[in-house]
This record gives C-alpha cells, sequence and structure tokens, in this order.
C-alpha cells in the first residue's frame, strides 16, 4: 500500500511538472536514517522520482511552506492539510499557490517504542506492507503490526483523511476515534497539586532548550520569537522556571491552532511527552467551544472570532 | 600497564570511591545519560553511546561566571566577583574514545596559549577519563576517518576492553593510574587477555565501513567551498534547531547574559548554536547571516574547513554521529561533507 | 489573624474597570489596600505573557477585570478575551497554579459597589491561601 | 592568571553629548585601581568590552590615545540594549572595562609613511585615537604626511567637534572636514560625500596607508576610490564591527571565515579581507 502511495505521488508530481502548473513540489526524500525521512524541495521534473511516502513520513512539511511565493505542489495527510488551512486562514500561504496531493494516512510509527523493541540494536532499513513493517540491521530482521507501535497522537487521530485537497491518491481511511479523547490529560488534571508540580517538573528536567520543538512546528512562524525579543520575558538559562515559562508560553501560542501532527514530541532529542502543555488546551478548546484547528477554510481560529454567548463563568 | 578486573568487582567498587565524583552511563527513559554515580543508580556498560555528549559534566550548559550586588548602598556594588564553586576531582567511567577524542578538539578553544577558559580548564584538569572501546561501531560511526577509532587512546587517561566477564583495562597517564588504585580486586593480564583485546580491536576497526572524503575535503580551498552553489539546496530540510549543535562533544559556542533578582545580579555563561538567527544579529538589525543556508554553510564550514585551516589538525569532528541518529531532518554530516568535497 | 499583606497584580480596563475602582474610592467603598493597578486599554490588551510575568515576578495573585461582554468600548474586545482567558487559566491551573490566584471579572464603571466587593473577596481568598510559592522566578538555579 | 572574563570596575567622570540628536555619548572613565591602568596597555584601533553590570556588554572602540594618561574615552552610540541603558548612566556610576582587545592598527607598518585617515559617521572613534596619538610630540615624526577626511550626514552629527577645529588649523596635517549636506550658511568646511571629497584632496597613494573606518555603504563607495589612486589592498585598512559577546576569541560568533573579529581584528587589510568569505 505505502509503494502504491509512493508510485501514485510521483506520478502527480511529474504530470503537475509536465502541465506546468507548479514552480516546485515538497515531499520526502529517502535519506540516510529510516525513522526520519528528509523533506525536499524538487524543482526539477526529473528529481520526481527521488519522492518517497512511509509510515515515517511524520514532520509536518506545511512549515516549509511560510511565506514562499512560488507555485507549490505538497503532500499533506489530514493534520498537515489542517495546518496549511490554518497557515491560509493565518495569510502565510495563498490557497491559490497550492497543489495539494491528499493522502489518506495510516498513522505514522513511534520510532522510540520501535528501538525499544529491539533493545535499541541499530536499525538501517525498514520495509512495509499495509499492516506490518520489517526493521532490518546487521545479523537481525524481525517484523511487527503497525498498530502496536503508533505514535500517541496517531492513535487518537481524528482526522485522518486530509481536509483539503487538490487530488487525493487513495480511498480515505476510516477514523479512529470519533472524538478526540484526552485520557492522558484527565489524569494529569486529577493529579493533586503537589504532585503535579512535581510531575511537570520531572518531565521537563532534561529539557535542553534546543527549540527543535518550536522550529519544527508549522505554527511557528513569527519573524521574532517571544523567545529571541530583546528585553528577554524569561531567562535563557536552563533554569527549570525558565523552562516550564517557555514550554507553556509556546504551547499557549498554539491554541486553537495546533492539530496534534506530533511532530514537537517526534524531535525531542531527550524524549519529553511535550505535547501535554497543547493537549490540555486542544482538550479545553474542544469541550468548551467544541472547536478542532484547521476543518475548514471558512471558519474563522478560535481566538480570532467569538460567539456572545460563549461559555462565561467570570467574576 | 594491564589490569584485569571482574566486572562486577568492578563496578561494585566504583561505589565505593569517595574522592572522586563518577560519572557512568545509566539508562533513563528511551535513552542513556553520563549520571553521577549514586544510590539507585546502575552503570550500563553494554550501552551503544550515550544520548548527549559528556560535554556537559566538563562544560555545563549554564554556568554562573560571576555575581555582583545592584544595591548603592553596597561598598562594593556593580562589580563583578567570580562566582565561588569547587571543582571537585571527578571521573567519567565508560566514555567512548570518540567523545575523549572529542575533549581534545575543544580544548584547542579554551585552553590556548593566549587565553584559558578558567571555569572549562579546571573542570577538565580535575577529571579522569575512563574510556570504554566499542566493540560494536554502527553504520552512523566515523571515528576512524577522523583521526580516531573504538579503541583510540587519544584524550583518555585508561581504556577499557570488555572481555565478556572481564574488562581489561589499559593504563595510560598517571591521572589513570592514580584513580585505578581505588579500584580494589583487580589483577594482573594475562597474554591471552592481551591477544582477546587485540583481536576485539582489530575487529571494531574494520566494522567502521562508512565513507567520508576527509582528505579530499581538506584540499579544497575555503573560498571554492564557501562559493559552491550546493548550499541552498542542502540546506532546505534544515529546521534551523539546536539539537545537533547541542548534542554534538566538540560544539562550543556559548552565549553571556545577565540576570537581576531584586538587588542581586548574575552573569551567565549558556550554550548557544551557530544555527540561531540571534546568534549573529547586530543591535543595528543587520545579520550577515540572516538565511538559513548561511547558518547552515557556517556549522559545517567552521566543523570542516576554518578549524582545519586554524589549527592544522584535522576536522573539529570526532565521528561520534550523534548529529546524523538526532536530526529530525537528517542532515547527514558525511553526505553533506562529500559534496564540499566534490564541488 | 496573620498581618501578612499579600501582593496582587490587577489588570483593569480603562474604561470600565478602572472607573469602577475610581468610583468606588470617591464613594469611600472600603478594599483592602493590596491591589497594583495596571490599567489596560481593554481587557484583551492583557497578553498570557503579563499574567504570567507577574505570577514570575511573585505576584501572589492576578485579577483581570474588563467591561461586561457586549460594553466594551471596543464592541468586541472582551469577546475576544474571555476565550482567551478561559483556556490559559485552565492551563495555568493544569500546571500547579492555585485556581484562587487568578480572577477574571466584568465590572462596568457604573459598578463601584461591585468592584470593592470583588476586590475584598478576592483579598479574603488569597490571604487564606498565603503567599505564592510556586513558580516564582529567583536567581537562576544554574551550576 | 587573570580571569579573562572579569572585567576592570571603573567609574564614569564625565559624559559628553557629542551629536544633536544625542544618541552618540562620549563616556570619560577612569580605572577604580590603578594598577589596572598599568596593565591596560592598548594601541588605538583596539576596542574593549565595556560591562553594565545587570544589562551585559558591548564591544566599543577605544577613543581614546594611550598617550592620554588617567582615563579612558569611549563613544557609544544608543542602539541596544546595553548602549540604551548607558545613555541613561550619570557620572559617577560604576560599570566594567575589560580589555584591550582585539588588534590595533598596523602602527609598525606606519612608520615613515603618509598616513591617510577616511572616517564616517560614528565611526571615528578609534581614529580620533590615531590622530591624537599621532600628533603627540614623540610620535609625530614617525610619520610623514597625515591626511585626514572625516565627514558625516549634517554639523551636528561630526564627533568631537572642538578637536576637528583645532586640528584643522595646524600645518602638521590636512584635515578636510565634509558634510553630506548643510543649510547652515557660514558652515566653513567642505560639502560632499566622504568618497567624493576624498577623491579630492588624496592625491597620491604614493608611501601610504589609508584607514577607513565608517558605515559599510561609505566603505563600498570610498575602496574603488582609494584603489583609482592606487592604493593596493594591503595599504587599504578597514575595521569592521561584529556581534560579540566573550570578545576574546572563544565564544564562536564574530567569525569571517576561520577568522575572528574580536581576536584576528577588528582591524583587517583588504587583502586579508579578499582572502575571508565576504559574510560579515
Amino acid at each position: 500500500m505505502m509503494q502504491h502511495y509512493t508510485e501514485k505521488i510521483k506520478e502527480i508530481a511529474k504530470r503537475l511538472f509536465e502541465e506546468e502548473k507548479i514552480d516546485i513540489f515538497i515531499g520526502y526524500e529517502k535519506g540516510t536514517n529510516p525513522f526520519f525521512p528528509r523533506p525536499t524541495l524538487i524543482s526539477k521534473i526529473e528529481d520526481v522520482n527521488k519522492l518517497i511516502w512511509n509510515s515515517n513520513c511524520a514532520l509536518n512539511l506545511c512549515n516549509y511552506l511560510t511565506g514562499r511565493k512560488e507555485r507549490i505542489g505538497i503532500i499533506a495527510n489530514g493534520c498537515t492539510s489542517r495546518s496549511i488551512v490554518t497557515h491560509i486562514l493565518e495569510n502565510q500561504i495563498k490557497r491559490e499557490q497550492l497543489y495539494i496531493v491528499g493522502i489518506p494516512c495510516e498513522g505514522m510509527l513511534d520510532y522510540r517504542k520501535i528501538q525499544a523493541a529491539v533493545d535499541n540494536k541499530e536499525i538501517l532499513e525498514i520495509k512495509e506492507n499495509e499492516k506490518e513493517f520489517k526493521v532490518i540491521g546487521d545479523g537481525f530482521e524481525e517484523a511487527f503490526n503497525k498498530e502496536d507501535f503508533l505514535q500517541e497522537n496517531c492513535l487518537a487521530c481524528t482526522h485522518p483523511n486530509p481536509v483539503i485537497y487538490d487530488e487525493i491518491i487513495a480511498e480515505p481511511v476510516s477514523t479512529r476515534a470519533a472524538r478526540p479523547e484526552y485520557e492522558d490529560i484527565k489524569e494529569i488534571e486529577e493529579m493533586p497539586i503537589e504532585k503535579r508540580r512535581f510531575h511537570i517538573q520531572k518531565l521537563l528536567e532534561r529539557c535542553i532548550r534546543c527549540y527543535a520543538c518550536r522550529n519544527v512546528c508549522p505554527l511557528c512562524y513569527c519573524p521574532t520569537c517571544f523567545v529571541d525579543e530583546r528585553i528577554p520575558w524569561f531567562g535563557k538559562s536552563i533554569d527549570p522556571t525558565d523552562t516550564l515559562t517557555f514550554h507553556i508560553l509556546r504551547a499557549f501560542h498554539c491554541a486553537g491552532r495546533c492539530t496534534d501532527c506530533g511532530a514537537c514530541e517526534r524531535v525531542c532529542p531527550v524524549g519529553i511527552p511535550i505535547r501535554i502543555f497543547i493537549k490540555k488546551l486542544n482538550k479545553d478548546a474542544f469541550e468548551i467551544f467544541s472547536w478542532e484547528a484547521g476543518l475548514s477554510l471558512e471558519q474563522k481560529p478560535l481566538f480570532a472570532a467569538y460567539k456572545k454567548d460563549d461559555y462565561d463563568d467570570f467574576l | 600497564m594491564y589490569k584485569l578486573f571482574k566486572k562486577e568487582d568492578f563496578i561494585n567498587s566504583l561505589y565505593k570511591i569517595k574522592d572522586y565524583k563518577i560519572f557512568v552511563p545509566a539508562k533513563e527513559g528511551y535513552y542513556h545519560f553520563f549520571s553521577p554515580l549514586e544510590k539507585g543508580i546502575s552503570p550500563d556498560f553494554s550501552f551503544f553511546n550515550t544520548r548527549l555528549s559528556p560535554k556537559s559534566i566538563i562544560y555545563p550548559q549554564s554556568e554562573r561566571m560571576f555575581e555582583f550586588s545592584l544595591n548603592k548602598e553596597d561598598p562594593d556594588a556593580f562589580i563583578l566577583k567570580e562566582a565561588e564553586k569547587e571543582f571537585p576531582l571527578q571521573a567519567i567511567i565508560g566514555i567512548r574514545p570518540c567523545d575523549a577524542h572529542a575533549f581534545q578538539i575543544v580544548k584547542k578553544n579554551f585552553d590556548n596559549p593566549d587565553y584559558k577558559d578558567p571555569w572549562w580548564t579546571k573542570r577538565y584538569e580535575n577529571t579522569t577519563f575512563i574510556g570504554l572501546g566499542c566493540n560494536n561501531p554502527r553504520n552512523t560511526c566515523f571515528c576512524t576517518k577522523v583521526g580516531g577509532g573504538p579503541f583510540s587512546e587519544i584524550g583518555l587517561d585508561a581504556i577499557m576492553y570488555d572481555l565478556g566477564e572481564n574488562f581489561l583495562i589499559k593504563v595510560l597517564t598517571d591521572k589513570g593510574s592514580l584513580f585505578l588504585k581505588k579500584i580494589e580486586g583487580g589483577k594482573e593480564a594475562e597474554e591471552t587477555h592481551i591477544k582477546q583485546a587485540e583481536k576485539i580491536k582489530k575487529e571494531a576497526e574494520a566494522k567502521i565501513k562508512t565513507d567520508i572524503e576527509i582528505e579530499a575535503l581538506l584540499k579544497k580551498g575555503i573560498l571554492q567551498v564557501f562559493e559552491a552553489d550546493i548550499w541552498e539546496e542542502i540546506s532546505f530540510p534544515c529546521i534551523n534547531c539546536g539539537i545537533c549543535t547541542y548534542l554534538c562533544p566538540t560544539c562550543w559556542c556559548f552565549d553571556i547574559q545577565d540576570e537581576v533578582y531584586k538587588d542581586k545580579g548574575d552573569r551567565i555563561r549558556n550554550w548557544d548554536s551557530c544555527m540561531f538567527p540571534i546568534f549573529t544579529l547586530h543591535a543595528s538589525g543587520h545579520n550577515p547571516r540572516a538565511e538559513k543556508f548561511r547558518r547552515v554553510r557556517q556549522r559545517f564550514m567552521h566543523k570542516l574547513k576554518y578549524y582545519p585551516e586554524k589549527y592544522h589538525d584535522g576536522v573539529q569532528c570526532s565521528g561520534c554521529g550523534r548529529c546524523i541518529i538526532a536530526c529530525p531532518t537528517n542532515m547527514d554530516i558525511r553526505e553533506i561533507a562529500n559534496k564540499m568535497s566534490k564541488i | 489573624m496573620n498581618n501578612w499583606k499579600p501582593n496582587i497584580v490587577a489588570f483593569l480596563c480603562n474604561w470600565c474597570s478602572y472607573g469602577a475602582a475610581d468610583l468606588a474610592g470617591v464613594s469611600r467603598l472600603q478594599y483592602p489596600p493590596y491591589f497594583r493597578v495596571i490599567r489596560v486599554p481593554c481587557s484583551s490588551r492583557v497578553d498570557a505573557r503579563f499574567i504570567i510575568a507577574a505570577f514570575r515576578n511573585g505576584a501572589d495573585a492576578v485579577w483581570v477585570s474588563g467591561c461586561h461582554p457586549g460594553d466594551c468600548h471596543y464592541i468586541e474586545g472582551n469577546f475576544y478575551a474571555r476565550r482567551k482567558f478561559i483556556l490559559l487559566r485552565e492551563l495555568l491551573k493544569f500546571i500547579g497554579i492555585e485556581p484562587e490566584r487568578l480572577f477574571f471579572s466584568w465590572i462596568s464603571s457604573a459598578e463601584g459597589t461591585k468592584f470593592a466587593e470583588t476586590a475584598r473577596m478576592i483579598a479574603e481568598k488569597v490571604k487564606a491561601l498565603g503567599p505564592s510559592k510556586f513558580f516564582i522566578k529567583k536567581r537562576p538555579e544554574v551550576v | 592568571m587573570q580571569n579573562p572574563y572579569l572585567p576592570y570596575p571603573a567609574v564614569i567622570e564625565k559624559i559628553i553629548v557629542e551629536t544633536d540628536d544625542r544618541s552618540l555619548r562620549t563616556f570619560k572613565l577612569k580605572f577604580l585601581d590603578p594598577s589596572h591602568e598599568q596593565v591596560f596597555k592598548y594601541m588605538p584601533g583596539q576596542f574593549a568590552e565595556i560591562s553594565v553590570p545587570g544589562k551585559g556588554e558591548v564591544p566599543i572602540g577605544i577613543a581614546s590615545s594611550p598617550t592620554e594618561k588617567g582615563y579612558l574615552l569611549f563613544t557609544i552610540n544608543k542602539v541596544g540594549l546595553v548602549t540604551t541603558h548607558l545613555h541613561n548612566m550619570k557620572e559617577g556610576d560604576i560599570l566594567g572595562v575589560r580589555g584591550p582587545l582585539g588588534n590595533s592598527y598596523p602602527w609598525d607598518r606606519m612608520e615613515g609613511k603618509n598616513v591617510v585617515i577616511i572616517g564616517g559617521g560614528f565611526a571615528f572613534t578609534t581614529l580620533r585615537s590615531s590622530i591624537v596619538y599621532m600628533l603627540h610630540p614623540e610620535n609625530r615624526p614617525k610619520f610623514e604626511k597625515i591626511i585626514v577626511v572625516y565627514g558625516a550626514r549634517r554639523p551636528g552629527l561630526l564627533l568631537y567637534k572642538d578637536e576637528l577645529w583645532e586640528w584643522e588649523k595646524r600645518n602638521d596635517l590636512e584635515m578636510h572636514i565634509t558634510v553630506d549636506a548643510t543649510d547652515d550658511p557660514n558652515w566653513k568646511y567642505n560639502i560632499g560625500f566622504v568618497p567624493t571629497i576624498t577623491e579630492q584632496k588624496v592625491k597620491s597613494a604614493e608611501n601610504a596607508i589609508a584607514i577607513v573606518c565608517g558605515p559599510p555603504i561609505m566603505i563600498r563607495f570610498t575602496q574603488p576610490v582609494l584603489e583609482k589612486i592606487g592604493f593596493s589592498p594591503e595599504n587599504i585598512i578597514l575595521s569592521l564591527e561584529m556581534r560579540m559577546k566573550c570578545g576574546i576569541g572563544m565564544c564562536g560568533r564574530c567569525n569571517i571565515g576561520y577568522k575572528f573579529v574580536c581576536k584576528d581584528g577588528p582591524v583587517f587589510s583588504l587583502a586579508e579581507l579578499k582572502e575571508l568569505p565576504s559574510e560579515y
């Protein structure tokens, strides 16, 4: 099935170049790390054969659209397409610039779970088919079910099919969950306050402030991020209070905009489950305002709109 | 001088050492980190390598350099004083040869004829490096291509060979022998052990097959590589985060920031990254490296061209492969080095 | 009764709540002197960074007050603010800031009494809670 | 061994507002500990990090000449976090000076030569230091002719005005002061851009070295003029500005190619710059 997707993407890209509908095509190419296929920009028709698609293409390609002027072909699964909707609503890219190749998504593999399953042996190659994938390394091969190794956000994905596209490369897949579930967030919410503070402080302890979670996120495109303002809002050292300040303020900047693609959690070099903050905001946005980000170009984002009878329990 | 230790004896006696602060590789969550040896921390010497390099043991990510008072009444208000801190004797047990080699590369920056960085040099001098050779280098390792090797002794005070149940320890320096006197239970090694170790070393070296054209690259002119039209394409995937520079054992760039709380102030040194735009942003708004491709070019030019040009001692990379493993967009230094050497 | 005096930062919208504070003063209504008032053009001008900066600098509580939804001098300012504050309040509670340290209210410039009562209520709650000890940035905890 | 990051405490003795828009002030600093002055041996062209506790450090060219004992002069442009705070400081306040840093102008190579000094805008600080140094009786004989071209956008933006008028009267140096434009009827000196005035006043490159300091645009237009007159790249000396933190070649940010502007510079000859990547 993955092989089928890859061929389809190449075909479409080739056609788009031939019909001169696009100047560039943004997708993935095979790199040297099977868990992190390399985002790539194809500008010549002969390079379309480099394009691939597999269950590790988990970075949100919308991140590469900000401010581009060309006509762009881009592949987009559910969460990426929703980020593209948000990008268009926030005037970072125009709809007419884009030719979106929709991909019904089966969910992305969690490389940390896979590494743990093979006791951290080096994996050189991954082959996959419909339901299974096989990891190959020096002197060992092992097969697993995709279902057992999906990323957290993919397990509870409510919109695997692209919400916006010019062409879709396969039949839409069935949705995993009718409505988003936030059990892990409820669990933290119900912790007594001291335990919750300790849980969050322990969780952020290893953060090295490399800002990969911010730089991989398509929502974070401010020319001068609040992190880099000349008169800073928080200190630059790895002081725990400053690290916590960064993460909650960054999460709050994504409130009502995050499509839970999981890229931030995937790139964290020390494996922090960093999504709990933004997932808490997504939970409240859904439960209080029944809001999910990036579902339609007609709907203004959460904080850019209001209803007179919005929930209001203020004094 | 070789000594042989039963693994359990070696590990148990580590707990008994009092006058050294011991760092060992320990698993926490998905990754290994060098952690201080205390109750509850069990060293795992069957690890591949730690996720973060051991550089933070000598060169902490955030360090208080100076303190000062901002209270006008104080006699020495506004005058900076070096922050009081001790530099205890410490030992890193199980450091991989590539990371030890990295400290020698970084030493050229922090300990040079013109200036010595007081904090880095003091901590470095008080640290004993007990290396653990790599029986199974990986595909992302290329230490042999940059002047090192799975059993290289550069920057080590002793090197351990993992012979299965035993560690064969080859003492290399006085610092090493001084430390090893603290470990009980060692006995003289026999010829067979040393032969076995040699065999393991040869096999390990043969396992490193990755091709990276360092010699060809060193011959190329700096301007030639700088002005090549490869950089826009190479830099496209990069998201300019700090993962590669913060995980890299040979990256040393830093930032200095002042912080004030009420009338007490601190001057703090933090790690910094050439990947961040504000690294070179002038107060006037001018930024010599404003575009992403310039920053990506700077990183690889510094490691593979500027450092060799300045110190004439090989590249500023020890081949540990952390940046290849951790980069979210698969910027592979080996591929980029080969592109640079073929322009 | 301990004589500890809480330090409460109050962001008051210029057109309504700031007026209500004036009215309370003019009408000699009594309320505790623990409030540091910051006048803002509209409640929606209060940014998450302001509230977090207040807690980081040691505020024992933060109170944001604006015009009643529908009466905003800028027509829709407080409508936007309302959504923002609900999510922010939940997030700050989630990370460990006690709920009784963050108050949002709508008080028009005619409601001097409501202002004084709300101020007294907030002061009481905060005094009961005691000084804030969490999420305060002191000297950096570094080597 | 002195910690290279520890500044010497100094007190602000005097603050002079240099320009009509108050964006540049000259600070006269005095070391609190006289022994520090002995250690602080510098030559014109070098800079120092001015340390403002609580705000940070800023690299500023030393405007005083080593021949002026007992104090240091720094002319600071109000542009960033630290410099803005500096402009709010008062006489008597304490701050720190760290240095001297970087290399200086090539004084040994300049001996026995004609020295052409070309300055623009507020980049006249280390050039003032050089002129005062050269005009000192012990040093003047070491140099042949001294020609100075210094310009600013308008008269109110010229630095060290009193000294300029004095130098203009002296016969042991050729002082050409210019402004891009002025509507002041009794403006006695040149009107015109620095490169244009340079072309008119600097006749030959014979046995001469030129030092050029100013905004990038001025340098871009002055360089071809000097080359046309006959200055070879080795004899065109520039002083560059880069974002800096440590000032001692360790923090890695102020590099041009493999050279650090703080340690291998800030003074470079055009010949040296031509061999380095053009990214500054």
